[in-house]
C-alpha cells in the first residue's frame, strides 16, 4: 500500500508541450509511472513523450480514463489549469508550477475545498511512491521502497533526508513535498491524515521550516489523533528574524508562532522528536522501526 | 515588491480614498515650495522602505517655512537604519480627534484574505495586536466573493467604530480591499486613518506591498518599483536574481532550495561556525548562475570560507560542476578555500569534472560542514 | 408540530425602521410572532415596534438569540442583507423584497447552497404557521389551525386557496409562499420536503403557475418520494405564450417544458389531481384528509 | 429591457468583440451615404424588437446604390409584426466561411449563469436546440467565480470548434460572458458570430436583454432605453406601470398579482368566457393604481364586460373600493357592467364603500367570474 499514488494511477500532463512539461513527462514514463495523456489548448492531436495531448483536461480525462495530473503550466496561466483539473474530479493534481500569484492560489484553494481532490503544491517537487510511480520533478533514484512515509515543505531537503534513509536501507511508502508557498493545498495535517490510515506507513518523516503555523497546527494533530509515530526536522534555527513582512502579515500571524523554536517546542510537546541534523532525523526514524 | 508612502497615497487617492494634500520633494528649495504652497503646519517623511521612521528621526512636523526648510534639510540625504534618502513628502497636517487603523491581508493559516479595523490606530499596530488582540476586529473575507459591504460594516462596528462616521471607514475599508485585489496586493495598510473635528477621514500614511509573482500583470505598479539596497552585494544578488539574505559570520554559502540552504546554515552553527550569507541559487540552476553566485560570495570580505551544497532535483551536478570550474578558471590559487558537496541527479558526473587542485570536494552534507567551519576558523 | 417556524421561533427584521418593515413588524408582532429585534445599519440603539434595533445582523443575533429573520430591505440592498444572514447561520431567512437583480441572486443561492439555512423567497408572501407565527406580509386572518401544508409560488392565489380550505374547515400546518422569481431559496421540492418530514402534516396543497420547471420536477419527487398525498392548481391554462424572452432563455429552458399542460400532465402522472379552479383543490384536499 | 441590435453592437464593439462596419440611418438619404461609405454589399436591417426579422422583410442585402435606396426605402416605415420601423442599420456584408452561436444566459433550473456555444449558427437557434440539443455546447458558469479561461475554451472546443480560431472565439464568449455580468444582462448572444476566410471572427448580429431589476445600477444602459408599444393600451400600461398583456376576447380582467390574474383568466376560461386582457395592478394598490387600472380597462374598446378580483393582503379593501368610486364617479351610468370581487384585508369595509348602483359586488371568485362571463355574454 501506499498514499495518493501507485503503479495504477493512471496521470494527464498538463502543459506537456512545453519544455519543463516534455522533459518530466519523460522522466516520470522512465521511473515507470502510468503518464496517459498530456492536455494543452491548442495541442490537441499531437503526441509528446509517446502519449496523445488533447485540447482540454475534460477530454483528456475522459479519453483515457485518467485520475491525476501534474501541471507544469507557466504561473499566468496556472490557475486557471488548476482549476480546470479541480472540475474534473480527478483524485489527485501536483501542481509543481513555481510562482502563481498568491491570490490566485486562495481562489483555487477556496474551489478545493468543495471538492473531493487533493491538490498538492504549487511549488513543490511532487509525490512519488518508489518503485510505482512519480508525479513531479523528485530524482526518482534516491528513493527507495519501504515502510517510511515522508513529508517535506522543502524541495531538496527532502533529497537529503531522504537520501539519509535510504543510505540507511530505510525506504519509504510515498514522499510528499507539498511546497513551501504561504497557500499550499495539501497541508502537513493532510498528508499526516493520509499516513495515518495507511497500513505499510509504519513511521512519518516530517521536515518543516521556518514561518507560518502549519508545523505547529500538525504537532497538536499527531498528539491528539496519530498512533503511527513521527520524526521532525525543522529547518531555519539560525535564521535571523530578517526582512519582516509588513505589520498587517504580522498581526495575522500572531506572535510567537513560526519560528523554528515554536515549531521545535510544539513538536516536542506532541511526542516529536526533532532532528538537530537531517541525519538526526534518520536515527530517530531508524529507533522507532 | 514595496510602494513609498507617497506611491502608496497616489493610488489609494486614484481609488477614492481621501488622502492629505501633500507634494514629493527631492530638495530643500523644493520642500520648502511645497510646505508654501500646501500651507503650514506640513509634515515632512523621509520616503525609505524602513519601518518605524518617526522614531528614526525620519518624520518632523513643522509649523513655518524656517522649521520645514530645517527639517528638509536635515532629513534629505540623512542614513536611515542603512538606506540613503533622497526624497521626502511634505504633506498638510492634519488635526484629527480621532486615529484608527485598516488593514487587508492574506491570512495564511486560513488560506483566505482578511479585512481588520482598530480604533487603536497612529502607533505600532503589532504591539496592539499582541498585547489586546481584541482591540482589532477581523472579517475574514471569502476570496470568491470578495467582501461583501456588510462585512466592511460589521468590521468597522465590530472596532466599536459608531456614529455617523462608521458608513465613511466602512466604504473605505471595501475599497482598501478591492485595491488589494485589484493591485495583487500581499498588504494594503492605512495606519492611521484620521477622523477630523468635521467628522472627514484622511489615510495620513499608507502601506501597499505588492505579491512579486503578479507584478507581470501590474505593468502601472510594476513601473514604480524602486530597486534599493543597503549594500553592493544586495543590488548585485538583485541584478543576479537571487534570495540573498546577508548575516554577520565568515561562512559563504551557496545552496539550491530555501529548506536545504537554511538547513545548511543550521549545521554550520551545529558545528560552531557562523554563517556569512543566506544564498539559494534556486532550482535547475545553469553554469552561468553558479559561477554568478561564487562571484558574489568572493566579493564578500567577510567570508573567510566558502561551501557550496547542491542536491540537484532538476539542477543536474555536471552543470554545477561546469559553472563552479567556469568561475575559478581565472585563479591559479584560490583567495578562499571552497568546500564543495554534490548529491542527486548527475552528482557522481559532477564531481569528476570539479577541479580539485582548486575546491576540496565532500560527499556528505555533515563533511562538507564540517570542512567549512574548519576552513573558516583556521583563517579567523 | 409545523415546518419552519413556530411560536418559539425568535424573529429580526432586516430593514424594520423603513416604511414596510416598520409596518409589518408591527403586523408580525400582531399576529403573535416573537419578534426580538431588528437590525439596520447606522439605526443601532434605536427602538422600533417595542424591539431594539442594531447595526449588524450578527450583534442582533447574538444579543437576541435569534433563528430566523424577515427581510424588507431595499432591493439594491437586499442581496448584501441575505449575504449578511446568511453569515450569521439563522435556520430561516424569509426575504420579502420584490425586484432583486437575478445575477445577485445567482449569488446569494450558490453560498446559500454551502449554508445549512433555509432562504425562502425572494418576492413572496413569506411564511405561516396559524395561531403560532408569521413571517412576512400574509393576513394572518385568512389562516387557520390544521392539518394541511400548503406551498405556492404565487402570493394572492395562494390567499384564495387558503381562503377556500379555512371557509371549509380544513386548516393549515404551515403555508409558504415560495415567490415567483426566476431563481428562490427553497423551491417546491424543499416545501415538499418538509411537509413529507412533518407529522402533523396530512396532505399538501401545492400552487403552481406557468414558466420554469420547478413543478415538473416536483412530480418527480412526489412520485419518488413522498407518502402523503398532495393535490395541485396550476395558474395559466389560458395565458399565451406572451412575450417570449429571448432565444437563450428558451434554449436553456427547453421545450416542451414550463407550460400548464406540461405541469398539469407531469403531475397527474405523479398521482397528483391538479384542481380546474381554487375550488377544486379545495375539493381535491378534503377527498384526501 | 431590449437593446435594439445597433446599441447591443456598441456595447460589444467597446469591449473588444469585433462586428462589422455599420451606420445607423433614419431616412433613405442617410442610408445611401452610410452605404456609400461603407463600401458595397451592405445590409439593411430594421431596428425593432421583433425576433424573425429577415423572414418578415426587416433585412436586406444590397450590393450597390440603387438597390440600397429601394430597400431602406421599404423597410423604413414599414409595419413589422405591428411595430413601426423607423430606423435602419447599414452594415458591411462580411464574407464568412463559417457561422457560430454564441450565447450567456441564466440557467433557471440550475440557478447558474450558463455559456453556449454553437457550430450552426445564422439560423434559428430554438429549432437547434430542440432538434439537435448535443450541436449546442454548454457550459455551466460559477456566479461566484465568473467564467475560467478554461470553461470558455472548453464549451468552443466540445461545439467541435477547432484549429487556430478556437482561441479568438474563446476570447469573445469569455469577453461575452464578462459583458453579460458587467451589464446586469438576462441574455447575450451572437448568432451569427462569422468566421471570414481569413480566420477573423465578426459578431454580425447582436442580443442583449437587460435585467429590469437590476437598471437602476446601469445608468448608461438605462438611458438607452425606448419604449416601443404596438398599440395606445400598452402604452398607456407602460405608463401607468402596470403588467399588462392584451388578449383577444371581451372579459376585461383586473386583479393583483400575477398568479391570481392568471387563476381568474382561467376561470373565464373555464365558464365559457373570452379575456380581454391580462392587468396586475401589483401589491399594496392605492386608490390612484386602482383608477387607472379601471380607465385602461374602459379604454379597450373589445371590452364588453369587466372583472375586477383583489384579495387583500397587502393591498387593503377600503383603498380598493375608494378606488374604484373615483374612476366611476363621473359615470351616471357605466358604458358596460363592472363586476367587483374583494378578499381578504379589510374586505368587508371595501365592500361597504363601494357604489352598488354603479358595480356588482361578488363575494366569491367563482360567482364573480361567472356573473362576469354572463355580462359579457349578454353584450356580445
Amino acid at each position: 500500500m501506499s498514499v495518493l499514488v501507485d503503479a495504477d494511477t493512471r496521470v494527464i500532463v498538463q502543459g506537456i508541450t512545453g519544455g519543463e512539461g516534455t522533459f518530466h513527462a519523460k522522466g516520470m514514463i522512465e521511473y515507470g509511472t502510468n503518464v496517459v495523456a498530456g492536455a494543452v489548448p491548442g495541442n490537441g492531436g499531437q503526441e509528446v513523450a509517446g502519449v496523445p495531448v488533447y485540447d482540454t483536461v475534460h477530454e483528456a480525462v475522459r479519453r483515457e480514463d485518467a485520475d491525476a495530473s501534474v501541471v507544469f503550466v507557466p504561473p499566468a496561466l496556472a490557475a486557471d489549469a488548476l482549476f480546470e483539473a479541480l472540475d474534473t474530479s480527478l483524485d489527485l493534481v501536483v501542481a509543481v508550477t513555481e510562482g502563481i500569484p498568491t491570490q490566485d492560489m486562495a481562489k483555487v484553494t477556496r474551489r478545493l475545498s468543495e471538492t473531493e481532490t487533493h491538490l498538492v503544491g504549487p511549488n513543490c517537487p511532487g509525490v512519488i511512491t518508489p518503485d510505482e510511480a512519480k508525479l513531479g520533478i523528485l530524482p526518482g533514484d534516491i528513493f527507495s521502497s519501504g515502510p517510511v512515509g515522508l513529508v517535506s515543505r522543502s524541495g531538496t531537503l527532502t533529497y537529503q533526508v531522504v537520501d539519509n534513509l535510504s543510505n540507511r536501507g530505510v525506504g519509504q511508502t510515498t514522499a510528499i513535498g507539498i511546497g513551501g508557498d504561504p497557500i499550499i493545498g495539501t497541508s502537513f495535517i493532510d498528508a499526516l491524515e493520509l499516513f495515518e490510515a495507511d497500513e505499510e506507513t509504519e513511521a512519518v518523516a516530517m521536515c518543516g521550516e521556518i514561518g507560518g503555523e502549519d508545523e505547529e497546527q500538525a504537532a497538536k494533530y499527531i498528539a491528539s489523533e496519530m498512533d503511527t509515530p513521527v520524526a521532525a526536522f525543522i529547518a531555519g534555527r539560525t535564521a535571523p528574524p530578517g526582512k519582516r513582512m509588513g505589520h498587517a502579515g504580522a498581526i495575522v500571524s500572531g506572535s510567537g508562532t513560526g519560528t523554528a523554536k515554536s515549531k521545535i517546542d510544539a513538536l516536542n510537546n506532541a511526542g516529536v522528536p526533532v532532528g538537530d541534523t537531517p541525519e538526526e532525523i534518520a536515527d530517530h526514524i531508524e529507533d522507532v522501526l | 515588491m514595496k510602494l513609498h508612502e507617497y506611491q502608496a497615497k497616489a493610488v489609494f487617492s486614484d481609488a477614492g480614498i481621501p488622502t492629505p494634500d501633500s507634494r514629493l520633494a527631492t530638495t530643500v528649495d523644493e520642500a520648502v515650495a511645497a510646505g508654501n504652497d500646501i500651507g503650514y503646519p506640513v509634515v515632512v517623511k523621509a520616503q525609505v522602505h524602513v519601518g518605524g521612521r518617526g522614531k528614526a528621526g525620519g518624520i518632523e512636523v513643522t509649523t513655518d517655512e524656517a522649521e520645514l526648510h530645517e527639517a528638509a534639510d536635515s532629513i534629505l540625504g540623512m542614513d536611515l537604519k542603512g538606506y540613503h534618502v533622497d526624497r521626502v513628502l511634505v504633506e498638510a497636517a492634519v488635526d484629527f480627534v480621532d486615529e484608527l487603523y485598516l488593514g487587508v491581508t492574506m491570512d495564511r493559516n486560513e488560506g483566505d484574505p482578511v479585512a481588520m479595523v482598530s480604533s487603536e490606530g497612529g502607533v505600532d499596530i503589532e504591539t496592539v495586536a499582541e498585547e489586546t488582540p481584541a482591540a482589532i476586529a477581523r472579517e475574514g473575507v471569502d476570496p470568491a466573493f470578495g467582501i461583501h459591504p456588510y462585512q466592511a460594516r460589521k468590521a468597522v462596528y465590530d472596532a466599536g467604530i459608531g456614529g455617523d462616521v462608521a458608513r465613511d471607514v466602512s466604504s473605505v475599508l471595501a475599497t482598501l480591499y478591492d485595491l488589494w485585489v485589484d493591485s495583487d496586493a500581499s498588504e494594503a495598510e492605512i495606519n492611521p486613518l484620521m477622523l477630523t473635528e468635521e467628522g472627514d477621514v484622511a489615510a495620513a500614511d499608507a502601506v501597499m506591498n505588492i505579491d512579486d509573482d503578479a507584478l507581470f500583470r501590474q505593468p502601472d505598479l510594476a513601473e514604480m518599483e524602486e530597486a534599493s539596497y543597503t549594500d553592493d552585494l544586495e543590488r548585485k544578488a538583485g541584478e543576479y536574481g537571487f534570495d540573498y539574505v546577508r548575516l554577520s559570520g565568515n561562512v559563504g554559502i551557496i545552496g539550491n532550495g530555501a529548506g536545504l540552504v537554511m538547513a545548511t546554515l543550521d549545521l554550520v552553527d551545529h558545528y560552531g561556525g557562523a554563517p556569512a550569507n543566506f544564498l539559494d541559487i534556486g532550482g535547475g540552476a545553469k553554469a552561468e548562475r553558479v559561477a554568478n553566485a561564487l562571484d558574489m560570495v568572493f566579493a564578500d570580505e567577510n567570508v573567510d570560507s566558502v561551501l557550496f551544497n547542491i542536491f540537484g532535483g532538476i539542477t543536474r551536478g555536471d552543470e554545477v560542476a561546469r559553472g563552479i570550474n567556469e568561475a575559478l578558471s581565472q585563479f591559479d590559487e584560490l583567495p578562499i578555500p571552497v568546500v564543495v558537496r554534490l548529491a542527486g541527479t548527475n552528482a557522481d558526473e559532477g564531481m569528476e569534472l570539479l577541479t580539485t587542485e582548486l575546491v576540496h570536494v565532500e560527499r556528505t552534507l555533515e563533511n562538507a560542514v564540517q570542512r567549512a567551519v574548519d576552513n573558516a576558523e583556521g583563517k579567523a
